[in-house]
């Protein structure tokens, strides 16, 4: 049987217990207002938990920290010596996910560890992290739209278990066999369902599956019209007000480009980078294949919609809408792509 | 002098600050310009005049030539304090270096106490040519002020800080 | 951690350098060595490696010398901040050597073909690589051509070697520079198809695309490696097409700004082409249906 | 009432002027860029237009600079915008330091009484006191004048009233959770440089950069994003901006991670007019404050 019940007052007790195996991040509000993720025990206490909205900086940063040392080095009698950053081993679980950010841990799974090279750190984390999502009761902000990028406010993809909200308990679905393991650790505070309870979980499922009451969409049938509008004015249009800023691939679940650098103390350090920086791709010899913004921001587009579907068959894009809702121009995704001509 | 100097030196040593038998020995990055106070500090040595061995010379052109970040970047490599100097108002080589940079310099200075940085890391004088004299007590005062506060801590990298695994 | 870890370096020792040109964009061929003797590179001509220097960073460059050879070499121009540094190193120090990337010259596919090597500046490189390997095994190839262009002749990289390759008989070599020197024979640049064209002649004064249509390079059972500047490699790809040459006969090399080589870091991209595990070698049919996105 | 006239307004002057466009808001809030009469027709002003447009004008009248193949000036078309009163600072700011000309800007003023951070439901920060609600510098005034409040520096002098080690630990709490995505300095209106020694980057190249150059430049800020690096990033913006700031808050308006930036600015712009009875762009034609110098500017800090 994989269907439980977990009373929404035990879950401070849940976390707790999960805490003492494993380092568990829960979403939490800080001193500002702004949703995050943050450790349990070292930033944050079960009680702060915040679920029921989705959180405004998505898990990225605990499988891709922005700031990654990927070696150290030393000279030891006049002789270099390479010493690899030791994986963080910690087993991991990040504690209410929603389904889009769960979605974008499959996306960046395939990036990251699909083809032909396989990246070390980020695989190191991935293998000992388990996600556990709450399933969204319909859109969970005015600026989500998942449904159109192929997920659901109840996808299951990415998620080792979902609960889903029915009033004073979350319903538990078991979905991967890291799950299973993690609620056997938790049996005790696990009941079984009522066909009642079983009802309001059919009900999220039903309103996911008809992607019910969300506002914003983008249709196959403008993401086709990328195929030809490349050398479009649209994109010197619709740039104008682009302020080449980062927070949308900041902020972005599935946004994964990164710079790497030798600093100070003998370090060779990852960091997060953007492709709207004007210095993203210039060549040393100062040839710059994106010097306007256009061609920026059109990357960023084709990337997500085109680019990563010829290559991987999927978006590049979960529809979590955190880049609307955070863009300082106020430039919408949704309208940018909808608009394509 | 040009930045690219100052900034190599920062990165290759950062002037780690030591804890001395007597004590902490404090590091001051010392801007010194050209024409005056670069030839008082000349003519401090030359005269015998005794003055603590802490600060780091560098020479440049004109004390306008300090721009800002000179002053951020050897605060956060680890210098404990940092001296400006120049020519006195008026006897600027260039006429008026000295006053365009007390005033970039003063703001600075405010901004870095409000950013909780302590004043007096950052410190100022004019000295002349002919003031041996006043260089090595400007350097005592510098040194004793910066031994007060003791070492600068504020840009240490924590090891978690770092995003170290 | 079983399997290998891309982010990290090998310690390489530099055994030679060879100074090829001088003057503020010289050049320099470092032979490198792995201090592990359990390392070693299986690379085919044409594929790339990221070399660092140790505190300053890691750049791309291509295997300058073919695998046949048996040693590993990268020859470097002075550009920027890592090759910078890279020409401050001398016999005996050490640099990370981290590949190879990429997916090198198809070489196996080439057998029978004869092939004309063209190359302008720091583009030698990796043609030498494959010109070497296919000189190596030259009774499976066909006649072999270079043309090899640089701004004046004291820019041109490889000297002593080319010119005993040429000596030896093993390919018919033709040097171009862009500005006149004595001894040079000048090409019309305005209207290369009317130059005069001596086949004895071996210097020319011209482009290289002058000297490609100069010379008549001839299509059948043939085939074009072409590595230099994006300007260089556009007009001598115009140039081949007069001369009727089919887009699939024409490799050329691409480059972009890379971090990773492995494509995560996601700034190499032409398209959604990653040049660094897709390329660098690709046929000019090949770039034509890429997005124009440069 | 004002949304009728700025759009009377902005048509006449593309007439008239032969403009290239009018930088605006759409009702919604988000710029616009009204090219043609209709476009004009959604131009409107209200409590959601918050950006601050006056980056975008540098951004339109530059673009159309350079020379004509014969080695001519090519003609600049001018630009409209619409400002409320801190964006008409900044705007002027520009003037007086020549980045834009008077001839190349036809300027629609809005006085302004606050606009509403939509996240937060509420005036922005900035808003609930301001001193600068009606422009300082326009060709027509969209509506009547409102009355300003005193500038108000409560919130500066609180930290100025803390400890030296509180500061830091105040500073330090809000800048380790800066993510360094550039939109402070990106979205700053007065921050007009095409290279910037903060940007993520080794080096800034010009095709003539030596190697030499490009290897041996300094980073002035680490790639790395720690707290010890982006408390130094907000702080190398700070010389940058003195005498220059307006204290138009586009910076903390922007930032996603919420900081409190105009603690910052606000400071410095305090600090200007403290100690040198300067204020950026107070008239036309004024000097800027870096550029001027004084024989009997303040010496006490000084040994």
């Amino acid at each position: 049987m994989s269907k439980y019940i977990l009373k929404k007052e035990k879950v401070v007790d849940a976390l707790n217990a999960l805490g003492n195996a494993n380092a568990v991040y829960i979403p939490v509000k800080n001193k500002r207002g702004l949703v995050e993720y943050k450790e349990l025990g070292r930033d944050a206490a079960a009680a702060d938990a915040k679920f029921d909205c989705r959180p405004d900086v998505p898990p990225k940063a605990i499988l891709f920290p922005q700031t990654q040392v990927l070696f150290t080095f030393k000279k030891v009698d006049g002789k270099i010596e390479v010493v690899p950053t030791e994986p963080d081993d910690r087993e991991k679980i990040i504690f209410g996910v929603r389904p889009c950010d769960a979605i974008a841990i499959a996306v960046m799974d395939k990036v990251f560890i699909g083809g032909k090279f396989v990246d070390t750190y980020y695989k190191a984390r991935r293998e000992r992290t388990a996600v556990i999502s709450i399933a969204c009761d319909g859109p969970a902000d005015s600026t989500c739209f998942c449904p159109s990028t192929g997920g659901s406010p109840a996808a299951t993809e990415g998620s080792d278990v979902l609960l889903y909200d029915v009033g004073d308990s979350y319903y538990v679905e078991v979905v991967s066999d890291k799950g299973r393991k993690i609620l056997e650790s938790l049996s005790a505070s696990l009941e079984t369902p009522s066909p009642e309870q079983e009802k309001r979980k059919d009900e999220i499922v039903r309103k996911a599956e008809a992607a019910e009451g969300f506002t914003r969409s983008i249709t196959a049938e403008s993401i086709s019209k990328l195929d030809s509008s490349f050398d479009s004015k649209y994109w010197d249009d619709v740039s104008r007000r682009c302020l080449s800023c980062g927070a949308c691939t900041y902020y972005c679940p599935t946004c994964h480009c990164f710079d790497i650098n030798d600093e100070p103390g003998r370090k060779r350090v990852r960091t997060w980078d953007s492709c709207q920086f004007s210095n993203f791709t210039m060549h040393t010899s100062s040839h710059n294949p994106r010097t306007a913004k256009a061609q920026r921001l059109r990357n960023r587009y084709y990337h997500k919609f085109k680019y990563s579907k010829d290559n991987t068959g999927r978006y590049l894009c979960v529809g979590c809408g955190r880049c609307i809702a955070l863009c300082p121009a106020g430039l919408d995704i949704t309208k940018v792509i909808s608009e394509v001509k | 002098m040009s930045g690219s100097q100052a900034a190599k030196g920062a990165e290759a040593g950062a002037v780690p600050s030591e804890q001395g038998e007597q004590g902490f020995e404090p590091k001051i990055v010392a801007f010194l310009c050209n024409w005056c106070s670069y030839a008082g500090a000349d003519l401090a040595g030359v005269s015998r005049l005794q003055y603590p061995p802490n600060i780091r010379i560098i020479r440049v052109m004109c004390s306008g030539r300090i721009s800002p970040m000179l002053v951020l970047r050897a605060l956060k490599d680890g210098a404990d304090g940092v001296l400006v100097s120049g020519c006195h108002p008026g006897d600027c080589h260039y006429l008026k270096g000295n006053l365009y940079t007390r005033r970039q310099l003063q703001l600075l200075r405010n901004m870095l106490e409000y950013y909780g940085i302590e004043a007096d890391r950052f410190q100022m004088s004019w000295v002349s040519a002919s003031e041996g004299g006043k260089f090595a007590d400007v350097v005592k005062t510098a040194v004793e002020k910066v031994r007060k506060l003791g070492p600068n801590t504020r840009f240490k990298v924590m090891e978690s800080q770092d995003g170290g695994e | 951690m079983s399997e290998e870890n891309h982010y990290i370096p090998h310690v390489a020792e530099i055994t030679s350098i060879t100074q090829e040109t001088t003057g503020e964009r010289a050049v320099k061929t470092f032979k490198v060595d792995f201090k592990d003797a359990n390392v070693q590179l299986k690379f085919k001509p044409g594929q790339t490696c990221m070399v660092s220097v140790f505190g300053k960073g890691e750049s791309m460059f291509a295997i300058s010398q073919s695998p046949t050879r048996g040693s590993l070499e990268f020859s470097v121009q002075r550009v920027g901040r890592v090759t910078e540094m890279l020409h401050e190193l001398e016999v005996g120090d050490e640099v990370g050597i981290r590949g190879p990337y990429g997916n090198g010259f198809p070489v196996e596919q080439w057998k029978g073909k004869n092939i004309y090597f063209i190359a302008g500046g720091i583009g030698m490189a990796p043609v030498r690589a494959v010109m070497n390997y296919i000189v190596d095994n030259k009774e499976d190839y066909g006649e072999l051509y270079l043309i090899y262009g640089a701004r004046t002749s004291r820019d041109l990289s490889f000297k002593a070697e080319i010119d005993a390759l040429e000596q030896g008989g093993a390919i018919d070599v033709r040097r171009t520079i862009d500005v006149e020197e004595p001894g040079w024979v000048p090409l019309d640049n305005k209207n290369p198809e009317q130059s005069k064209f001596d086949p004895s002649s071996r210097k020319f004064t011209g482009f290289v695309a002058t000297t490609v249509s100069a010379m008549k390079c001839t299509p059948e059972n043939a085939l074009a490696v072409i590595c230099g500047p994006p300007i260089m490699i556009k007009t001598c790809i115009a140039s081949l097409a007069k001369l009727g040459w089919k887009d699939e006969q024409i490799y050329t090399t691409l480059e972009n700004k890379m971090k990773c080589g492995i494509g995560k870091c996601g700034r190499c991209n032409i398209g959604g082409v990653y040049v660094c595990v897709d390329g660098p070698v690709f046929t000019y049919a090949q770039v034509k249906k890429m997005l124009n996105d440069q | 009432m004002s949304d009728e006239k700025i759009r009377e307004e902005a048509k006449k002057a593309l007439r008239e002027r032969g403009l290239k466009c009018v930088i605006g808001w759409s009702a919604d809030g988000t710029p616009l860029f009204a090219e043609t009469e209709d476009d004009i027709d959604r131009l409107s002003f209200n409590k959601d237009c918050a950006n601050n447009l006056v980056g975008y004008l540098t951004q339109e009248v530059r673009s159309q600079r350079g020379k004509t193949r014969d080695g001519k000036e090519k003609v600049v078309k001018p630009v409209g915008i619409v400002v409320r009163g801190c964006d008409s600072k900044a705007l002027l700011l520009l003037l007086n330091e020549n980045i834009l000309s008077r001839k190349d800007v036809f300027i629609i003023g809005v006085p302004c009484t606050g606009v509403e951070d939509k996240r937060a439901g509420a005036l922005y920060r900035k808003c609930v006191k301001c001193a600068m609600r009606n422009p300082v510098v326009y060709d027509v005034l969209a509506s009547e004048k409102v009355p300003e409040d005193e500038k108000d520096y409560s919130e500066i002098e609180a930290i100025e009233n803390m400890s030296v080690e509180e500061r830091w630990e105040f500073w330090e709490e809000i800048f380790a959770d800066c993510v360094r995505c550039h939109a402070c300095k990106r979205s700053c209106p007065v921050c007009y440089c095409d290279e910037c020694l903060l940007d993520p980057t080794d080096v800034a190249i010009r095709p003539d950069t030596t190697a030499d150059e490009k290897a041996h430049r300094p980073r002035w800020v680490e790639r790395s994003v720690n707290v010890r690096e982006n408390l130094l990033y907000h702080l190398a913006r700070l010389p940058h901006l003195a005498g220059r700031c307006v204290d138009c808050g586009e910076c903390e308006r922007v930032c996603p991670q919420r900081l409190p930036l105009r603690l910052l600015t606000a400071k410095l712009e305090k600090d200007v007019k403290e100690i040198f009875c300067y204020e950026p762009a107070k008239e036309e034609g004024q000097k800027p404050l870096i550029a001027m110098s004084k024989m009997e500017d303040e010496n006490e800090f000084i040994m």
